[in-house]
């Protein structure tokens, strides 16, 4: 791919004649795909040019696991602090203590992992030095603060018993935040020039509220009395069966940045994940109301949650190392705005618009 | 308080200041300046006329004492030759603030070619593919015999020696830069306001806030800023601020020996850009274009634009780059819904589970 | 009060919630250092000028001094040659003066020594001037040419000099000068290769 | 440069940088412009913008090619013939400026009826001595005048000119002398003014020209006809009255073993289509260092006293009279080269340089023969040298064979070393190459090394000369560093030592050294010299005591002092004119008053000619020095090359001397007949005309002659630098070498500084497609070149910018490209290119052929220790060179040569 010098002649253009294909590399294209077991993929070439096969955009610096395991973490607290809100006011208190200590714990863990991530973590609280609606890192600083603040005092108070009237409020101050928490962290990662990333940008909250659900439900179920258990099981089938449908609606998709999906170390994840949520979620239903069900199935959709996380995060990284994530969706965009303007029709399948190549 | 109520627009998408997205027609003063401030500065990369001499990799470095860095950017370390031409930089990156490609480009020349006329009226045709591989030496005996209208050739563009009568060769050369964008990504999803606009309309790190969260570097749709991995903070081009605080022009510019690099106002540097690529177009050079000029584009047009030659790809440009802000307020609501339905699930959960007993 | 309001003023979510930066893009996420800002031409002590050592072409080269020291060198805009351009060598010249590897002191190997040795400036000035003598001497030659033909040439063969092309023309001047006092005539420059 | 000295009568580029502007056509060859002089590129740019064609002429496709309308790419060492073919197509097509020609240039002059051109002699001139491979010139001159010079010319003058020929006095080197003022020639020549004389110097161009067909052309150089044609009418379009077209050369003309008379040819075409002296036209030679121009004006050359003047040669110059016997009587401003000469000798011996003792003319040293940088190397090795000084030079990387140049260095008693770093040059005895395989090792090698650490550029003041011959003054910005000096500090303080040391000697040998002026101020805490104190004696002082204006005002009487004439005038009225800083905002195009250039602070030579023989300008839009006849005056935008107030129709009268000798219509006014030289009868020894021969190591037969390379070039011999045979099978590939943008010369400048290193960060070739699949080389690997001096590695870059090229009767030329700066010292680092190279030198300039050698190339890295020795001799055994090891340190094989070679075949 980076072949250095071009060769000979290599896909010189007249001017006037469609784009360069210079350096042009041929990748086996997979559209499609993603449709589930024993689909046959429908692969094409794609033709796309780059500066010596060199990326275009950088890889996010994040460090893993460190941010896998913050979305992670912050998800299954948020899910589990609506649900120890909830429990709370309906009278499970076996239930409300758990949710409470996955909350706080999953908070303070997430904050840890957060700093642990930036490069000037002496510099933390520079964070709030602004509040950024454009930067939902700023918004979800502005989340994680009092969340992690109400959650953890929420949990010290559960564990030490102290001023128990303050534990309601706590509780419900961080179940306000746990939603957004949840949630704000696929805006964190979709609001990025990161392809695989950007493009499933009304897609990520929602895997990601699922996942949390699934994870927040899953880890509760499995250290609750199973007769208090039934919400977080609840929550957790449901919320794998939304982590479930709005995956599909990613790796589905048959834009060519739902290729890193499948391929290679993201794509492992993945399948590793949509196993685990699915062996999770039917475990559930069928033996979750067992303790030993309880327990495998919430170990499996905390398993899957985390392993979606590390899948979509990884996929993302893979997206910026190959330039025609970034150059092959741009044209297609080009063209078919191209095409929208010169016709005056609509502008079709974009990929159609494109018939420059091939 | 007014003002305060404009960041709704960030949720709700309606945005009729183009806070987010879209031409802007004072950026500097959308962003808090006095409407007095100093006006937007740019710089106009006109490849057409860049030699490929690094001045302004060494300018830059000197100037903001950058650590020398190999082609992928790790700092103090003396690479391999990359073998991509003469581009041992390879990448804009946190040591690395101006970046000179090199593109090597040739084909063979397929004539006769009929009479004289206006210059670029009566380009030769080229072979899309043309004998790509050259071992057979013979091609260039047959192109010796060949016949040439050299002159048309020559128009072909200002990058492309005709090299013999059989060959065009070109040999693409430009420096890249910081966009400074109108909607600059960086800027929008920098946490610490470490990323500000100034008075000049440029964006800038503030090194003494960055906290090295690095969501810059991930939100950049033409990745430049990048992070020094040991120092924990993010590093960019600046376009010189602290220069232009003394009233002098950045480094590189000051240093450009061809005017490749011209830094000014940005309103005057497009109206040059329009003379320029108009001029070329007359020569018939239409491979020429504009790069980042539109402020209709995906980022609202940068303040430093280019006129390039090929594909900005080629390049190592993204074609159509689009602020990932633009996105946001339907990112935003996503999230929202999504936190709700997260409610919902819950608020079911509980309903639906019978009561404790 | 003034101190809450000076303290508040510095926070710059309450600028972004006073002043005319909500977003908190620009004025109002300005930092301390960042209003301090100030160029290093600014405040150098003195600007002098010179010229670049590399190429022939001539370009002219302001030097800022500060404390002493080399803070940047630059184009001289003024210059009708280069118009206050320079190419990366040129702009590169400050590091010429500032590298690390440059050598600044004497350094003395011995005939057949392994090692550098260190060297005082003036016994390095006596120990070469005896050379020069003893060369000179060895070397010398009062008449040369075939034997049919001997000329007076008033000369050493004993010492040879070679030049870059970065010296001034004074130091050429005193060079030629001196040489050809003490009869040394293979005096060479790289402006022969 | 004899090239243009012998043309013109200046070896200095005719117009300056800033000009180039103003150019309708600018061809650059033998030079790659934007990489190597990027800032003066500007100026092309400038005029690309106007609409001026640029064309480059180059082996190789450069960043200066990416940027040109045309890139001609011509085999190595072929320039003569392309020229040479457009000298006959501008001849044939009448397409020379008629008016100029005949008034300007010498092509009315008549030749001798004895000289035989090398059409008729088989690529030879008439007086060829074969046994010592070198010319006698007589034959070459002008058809004396009526008046017979012998009758009015000094009788040493005669015995000198004879003496001209003799072998020792050719190896001296006299055409550099031509710098500034031409060779001298006994008297203006006949003329015919129709140019039909079969004698005339225009009738033998054409004769001589007639086999450079375009034909011919494509098929020596290598290119397509039409790609000729197409330069024939860019040049010929954009030369006359209205346009002019520039010329851009510099080291890739000049390092051939035909490298003076490359410069001719350009000369010849340039003047017939009236380009020199002309706004936008000229000769542009780029130099290649800060002060290498500097560096010949006032030389530390073997062969020249400052200011051209050359150095007194025993055979011919036992007295002032006789050494400026060749100027008496002589028109042109050479004509006062007694003054001249008498200024310098008051310059350095003051008090004691009196009439009485001839001016202390004895005092100068004399030269014999060849005393250049390369002879003196093989000195070296040969025992005879015993101490070196190396100031700011790096010849263990910087020059061809370097190898041999390590060797010169382990055989010297002493060397002193000024650097800034560590140098190669510095550390041969303990690194490097030798150390590696052997050859050389601390306990071989006695030289004991002095490293005196020397001052940058900020840190000590003085002048540079520019590449367009202008001064200009640096301010010291800071003091150097612990022991860190200035050179002129070292050589001031060397000199006070050693005079302090004789002050006592009565031996007659040390009075020159005694009786030197050597009483410069001295400041500072260091004692640094004064700069502008010696840049005064340079200028030179009146009687008064007053500071000359002009070299017009020294006298041959010893009233007068200055150090180099030509600079006489940097401190006109008292004033350091090479400070001064006007911006160029505030005065005209031509800036005068900026630095200050020589002669006279006139910015382009020979500008008379910018005008029409009236004194009128060629046309409005090339209007540039004219003739005011109101004022009485010539005038314009730059200072006249030309006596101020000498009218256009002035003829010199009978017996006139020097410039009075010199028409009003003579712009050439340093030549001793005032016009340009088409054809040279004296100044080059390898012949009055340019004729092409092939490079030393060419791969290809000479197609024009049967004579296959200049025959009069120098050879080094020795067994460290064997040549490779011409047309070599076992090294079948041209090499040439060449520099990057991002690196300077032998690196010392350029790979130590993190900067630049990280840019070009190792040493690397570059090949064709072709030849990387012949030898199946890969971008980014290694490669191993092959000479019969030594084998190196370099990393390989594939490119189609460098082709083979492939002539008519089949032969493919490939062409490796070759930059020079690496070695093992600094930053950035790789094998040394030049290690590869031999020596073979021009004999005109003594300057080597560097831009051509052949060598092979293999892919993968090198032998390593003893193994490479082994590597080298299996080659050199294949291709039948002298073969044997050198021994220690660099000495003569133990098995004779002649044995080797045997043993080998």
């Amino acid at each position: 791919m980076t072949g250095g010098i071009t060769s000979p002649g290599a896909g010189w253009r007249q001017a006037d004649r469609g784009p360069a294909t210079q350096q042009t590399t041929r990748k086996r294209r997979k559209r499609g795909g993603g449709r589930g077991r024993g689909e046959v993929a429908m692969v094409d070439d794609v033709e796309f040019t780059s500066y010596y096969g060199r990326q275009i955009v950088k890889t996010p610096v994040w460090k893993s696991p460190d941010v896998p395991l913050y979305l992670f973490l912050g998800g299954a607290a948020g899910s589990s602090a609506i649900l120890g809100a909830l429990a709370d006011v309906t009278g499970r208190p076996a239930l409300t203590r758990t949710a409470r200590l996955t909350a706080g714990g999953g908070s303070i863990l997430s904050v840890v992992f957060l700093i642990h991530d930036l490069g000037r973590p002496e510099r933390f609280l520079h964070m709030l030095r602004v509040f950024k609606v454009t930067s939902p890192l700023s918004v979800g600083t502005y989340i994680l603060a009092p969340f992690s603040a109400a959650a953890g005092a929420t949990a010290a108070v559960e564990l030490l018993g102290w001023f128990p009237k303050l534990k309601r409020f706590g509780g419900a101050v961080a179940a306000v935040f746990g939603g957004p928490l949840a949630t704000y962290t696929g805006v964190l990662l979709a609001n990025t020039a990161v392809p695989s990333w950007h493009e499933f940008h009304t897609k990520l909250p929602f895997v990601f509220g699922g996942s949390a659900m699934a994870a927040g439900g899953g880890i509760c179920m499995a250290f609750t009395p199973v007769g208090e258990a039934e919400p977080a099981r609840k929550m957790a089938i449901l919320g794998a069966g939304i982590e479930l449908a709005a995956l599909r609606g990613v790796e589905g998709s048959d834009s060519i940045l739902a290729e890193p999906y499948h391929e290679g170390r993201p794509g492992q994840f993945m399948r590793a994940a949509r196993a685990c949520t699915a062996g999770g979620l039917g475990l559930a239903v069928l033996g979750g109301r067992r303790r030993w069900g309880a327990v495998a199935s919430g170990a499996l959709l905390a398993a899957g949650s985390l392993l979606t996380r590390f899948g979509v995060f990884e996929a993302g990284i893979a997206s910026t190392k190959d330039p025609k994530y970034v150059v092959v969706p741009q044209r297609e965009r080009m063209a078919a705005r191209e095409a929208q303007r010169t016709s005056g029709a609509p502008a079709g399948d974009p990929h159609e618009a494109r018939s420059v190549s091939s | 308080m007014t003002s305060i109520s404009s960041v709704s627009a960030a949720f709700t998408g309606r945005d009729p200041g183009n806070r987010l997205y879209g031409p802007v027609p004072d950026v500097t003063e959308q962003s808090g300046y006095e409407p007095e401030h100093p006006k937007r500065v740019g710089f106009f990369t006109d490849t057409s006329v860049c030699i490929g001499c690094k001045a302004c990799e060494v300018a830059c470095k000197e100037w903001n004492t950058l650590p020398m860095d190999d082609s992928h950017g790790v700092r103090d370390a003396l690479g391999d030759l990359s073998g991509m031409s003469y581009d041992n930089t390879g990448q804009l990156g946190a040591n690395s603030w101006r970046h000179v490609a090199f593109i090597e480009q040739s084909r063979a020349v397929d004539l006769p070619m009929p009479s004289f006329g206006r210059p670029g009226d009566d380009r030769p045709h080229a072979h899309g593919m043309p004998a790509p591989d050259t071992g057979d030496l013979n091609s260039t005996a047959t192109a010796q015999a060949s016949v040439l209208n050299a002159e048309a050739l020559s128009e072909f563009d200002p990058q492309t020696g005709q090299s013999g009568a059989d060959k065009q060769v070109r040999w693409l050369m430009s420096s890249d830069v910081c966009k400074h964008c109108t909607h600059a990504g960086c800027l929008d999803v920098c946490p610490t306001g470490a990323l500000f606009r100034t008075e000049f309309g440029t964006v800038v790190v503030q090194q003494d806030i960055c906290n090295g969260c690095g969501y810059c570097v991930a939100s950049c749709p033409y990745g430049v800023i990048d992070q020094r991995k040991d120092d924990g903070r993010v590093f960019k081009c600046t376009m010189c601020y602290d220069r232009l605080t003394d009233g002098l022009m950045p480094a590189c510019a000051t240093a450009c020996p061809t005017q490749s690099i011209q830094f000014g106002d940005l309103d005057e540097l497009q109206a040059r850009a329009d003379a320029r690529l108009a001029t070329l177009q007359d020569q018939g050079v239409e491979t020429a274009r504009l790069y980042g000029r539109d402020e209709s584009d995906g980022v609202g047009g940068v303040g430093a634009f280019f006129l390039l030659l090929d594909e900005p790809e080629v390049y190592g440009l993204p074609p159509d780059p689009i602020v990932t802000t633009r996105d946001l307020p339907a990112m935003w609501k996503a999230a929202g819904k999504a936190a709700l339905m997260m409610v919902g699930v819950a608020v079911t959960a509980i309903v639906g589970s019978r009561r404790p007993r | 009060m003034a101190g809450v309001k000076t303290w508040l003023d510095s926070w710059p979510v309450y600028r972004q919630l006073t002043g005319a930066d909500p977003f908190g893009r620009g004025s109002a996420a300005r930092s301390k250092a960042t209003d301090a800002t100030v160029s290093r031409t600014a405040t150098a002590d003195k600007v002098v000028k010179s010229v670049c050592p590399y190429c022939a072409v001539g370009c002219a080269q302001n030097v800022y001094v500060k404390d002493e020291k080399i803070v940047q060198i630059e184009g001289d805009p003024n210059s009708p040659i280069n118009r206050g351009r320079l190419c990366p060598k040129g702009s590169a010249s400050k590091q010429l003066v500032t590298s690390p590897s440059r050598v600044t002191t004497v350094r003395y190997r011995r005939p057949y020594g392994t090692e550098w040795e260190d060297l005082d400036l003036d016994t390095a000035m006596e120990m070469i001037a005896d050379r020069v003598l003893a060369a000179r001497e060895k070397g010398w030659q009062v008449e040369d040419g075939p034997a049919d033909n001997r000329r007076r040439v008033n000369r050493t063969m004993g010492i040879a000099s070679l030049g870059g092309a970065t010296l001034d023309n004074e130091e050429n001047y005193l060079m030629k000068k001196l040489y050809s006092a003490l009869g040394a005539i293979q005096i060479e420059n790289q402006a022969r290769i | 440069m004899p090239g243009l000295g012998a043309s013109f009568g200046r070896g200095g580029a005719t117009n300056f940088l800033e000009d180039l502007a103003n150019s309708d056509c600018i061809v650059i060859e033998g030079s790659n412009m934007a990489e190597c002089h990027p800032v003066g590129f500007q100026w092309v740019g400038e005029a690309k913008a106007r609409g001026a064609k640029v064309i480059h002429i180059d082996p190789r496709f450069t960043r200066t090619s990416a940027i040109a309308d045309l890139h001609v790419p011509l085999r190595i060492g072929t320039d003569i013939a392309f020229l040479g073919g457009l000298i006959k197509y501008v001849l044939d097509n009448e397409l020379y400026f008629k008016d100029y020609v005949v008034a300007y240039t010498n092509a009315a002059a008549l030749v001798n009826d004895e000289f035989v051109d090398t059409e008729d002699l088989d690529g030879l001139f008439s007086g060829f001595d074969a046994e010592n491979n070198i010319y006698d010139e007589t034959s070459w001159s002008y058809d004396p005048g009526e008046q017979d010079a012998a009758t009015e010319q000094p009788a040493e003058a005669a015995e000198q000119e004879h003496e001209e020929d003799a072998p020792e006095v050719k190896a001296s080197d006299r055409g550099q002398a031509a710098g500034s003022g031409g060779p001298p020639i006994p008297s203006k020549p006949h003329r015919d003014e129709t140019l039909q004389h079969p004698r005339s110097v225009f009738q033998i161009l054409k004769r001589h020209f007639a086999r450079y067909t375009p034909e011919m052309v494509s098929e020596v150089c290598g290119i397509e006809p039409e790609v000729f044609e197409q330069v024939a009418q860019w040049v010929t379009s954009n030369s006359n009255r209205d346009r002019t077209t520039a010329w851009v050369y510099s080291v890739g003309w000049t390092q051939h073993s035909v490298g003076a008379q490359y410069i001719r040819t350009c000369s010849i075409l340039q003047t017939l289509l009236g380009n020199i002296g002309r706004p936008g036209g000229g000769i542009m030679a780029l130099r290649g260092h800060a002060s290498i121009q500097g560096s010949t004006d006032v030389p530390t050359l073997f062969n020249l006293l400052p200011g051209y003047l050359p150095m007194p040669h025993a055979d011919q110059h036992g007295t002032l009279d006789e050494y400026v016997a060749d100027a008496a009587g002589k028109a042109g401003f050479w004509g006062n080269k007694r003054a001249y000469m008498t200024s310098l000798l008051k310059a350095w011996w003051g008090e004691n340089a009196t009439a009485e003792n001839d001016f202390a003319f004895d005092y100068l040293p004399k030269i014999n023969g060849d005393h250049s940088s390369y002879q003196t190397i093989a000195d070296m090795i040969a025992g005879k040298v015993s101490g070196y000084f190396l100031v700011g030079e790096n010849p263990g990387v910087g020059h061809p064979n370097s190898r041999m140049n390590r060797f010169g260095l382990a055989n010297l008693d002493w060397l002193v070393v000024r650097d800034l770093q560590m140098i190669e040059s510095a550390t041969f005895w303990k690194e490097g190459p030798e150390h590696e395989t052997g050859e050389l090792s601390p306990d071989t090698v006695g030289t004991e090394v002095f490293f005196m650490p020397a001052a940058t550029h900020v840190e000590k003041e003085g002048t540079f000369t520019q590449t367009q011959r202008v001064l200009q003054w640096r301010h010291k910005a800071v003091e150097p560093p612990n022991d860190a000096r200035s050179d002129l500090w070292f050589f001031y303080h060397l000199g006070r030592i050693l005079r302090d040391r004789l002050k006592d000697s009565p031996d007659p040998r040390d009075r020159p050294l005694l009786d030197l002026t050597w009483d410069y101020p001295v400041e500072g805490e260091t004692q640094d010299p004064d700069a502008a104190a010696v840049l005064r004696e340079i200028n030179g002082f009146g009687p008064d005591g007053q500071l000359l204006n002009s070299y017009l005002q020294m006298k041959d009487d010893g009233s007068t002092s200055g150090g180099c004439w030509i600079y006489c005038g940097v401190y006109a009225d008292g004033v350091n004119q090479a400070a001064r800083r006007k911006p160029a905002k505030e005065q005209g195009a031509v800036a005068s008053e900026w630095g200050w250039a020589w002669p006279l602070n006139r910015r382009m030579l020979y500008n008379r000619a910018s005008a029409d023989p009236e004194g009128k300008p060629w046309s409005e839009r090339k209007a540039y020095v004219w003739w005011d006849e109101d004022a009485g005056e010539w005038t314009g935008k730059d200072v006249p090359d030309f006596e101020r107030n000498k009218r256009p129709d002035y003829e010199p009268p009978e017996g006139a001397k020097a410039q009075d000798a010199l028409a009003g219509t003579d712009p050439f006014v340093m030549q001793g007949d005032g016009k340009a030289w088409l054809y040279a009868p004296a100044g080059l020894v390898d012949g009055p005309l340019p004729t092409h021969y092939e490079p030393a190591e060419s791969v290809v037969e000479n197609a024009f002659y049967s004579q296959q390379a200049n025959p009069t070039m120098e050879h080094i011999e020795g067994p460290w630098n064997r040549e490779n045979p011409a047309q070599s099978e076992v090294f079948p590939f041209q090499v040439t070498t060449y520099r990057l943008t991002e690196h300077h010369t032998a690196g010392a400048m350029s790979r130590t500084l993190p900067y630049l290193s990280e840019l070009q960060p190792e040493f690397f070739v570059e090949v064709s497609p072709e030849l990387a699949r012949l030898r199946g080389l890969s971008n980014g690997e290694y490669a191993t070149l092959i000479s019969a001096r030594t084998a190196i590695e370099a990393k390989v870059l594939v490119t189609e910018r460098v082709r083979p090229i492939k002539l008519r009767n089949g032969t493919v030329v490939h062409q490796i490209g070759m930059p020079y700066h690496w070695s093992y010292a600094g930053i950035s680092t790789g094998d040394a290119a030049n290690d590869l190279l031999g020596i073979v030198l021009d004999s005109n300039t003594h300057i080597q052929e560097s831009k051509v050698s052949s060598c092979d190339i293999v892919p993968g890295r090198r032998p390593r220790g003893p193994e490479l020795l082994e590597y080298v001799e299996s080659y050199r055994r294949r291709a039948g060179v002298d073969s044997g090891r050198v021994t220690r340190n660099g000495g003569a094989p133990r098995v004779a040569p002649m044995d080797g070679q045997q043993e080998g075949s």
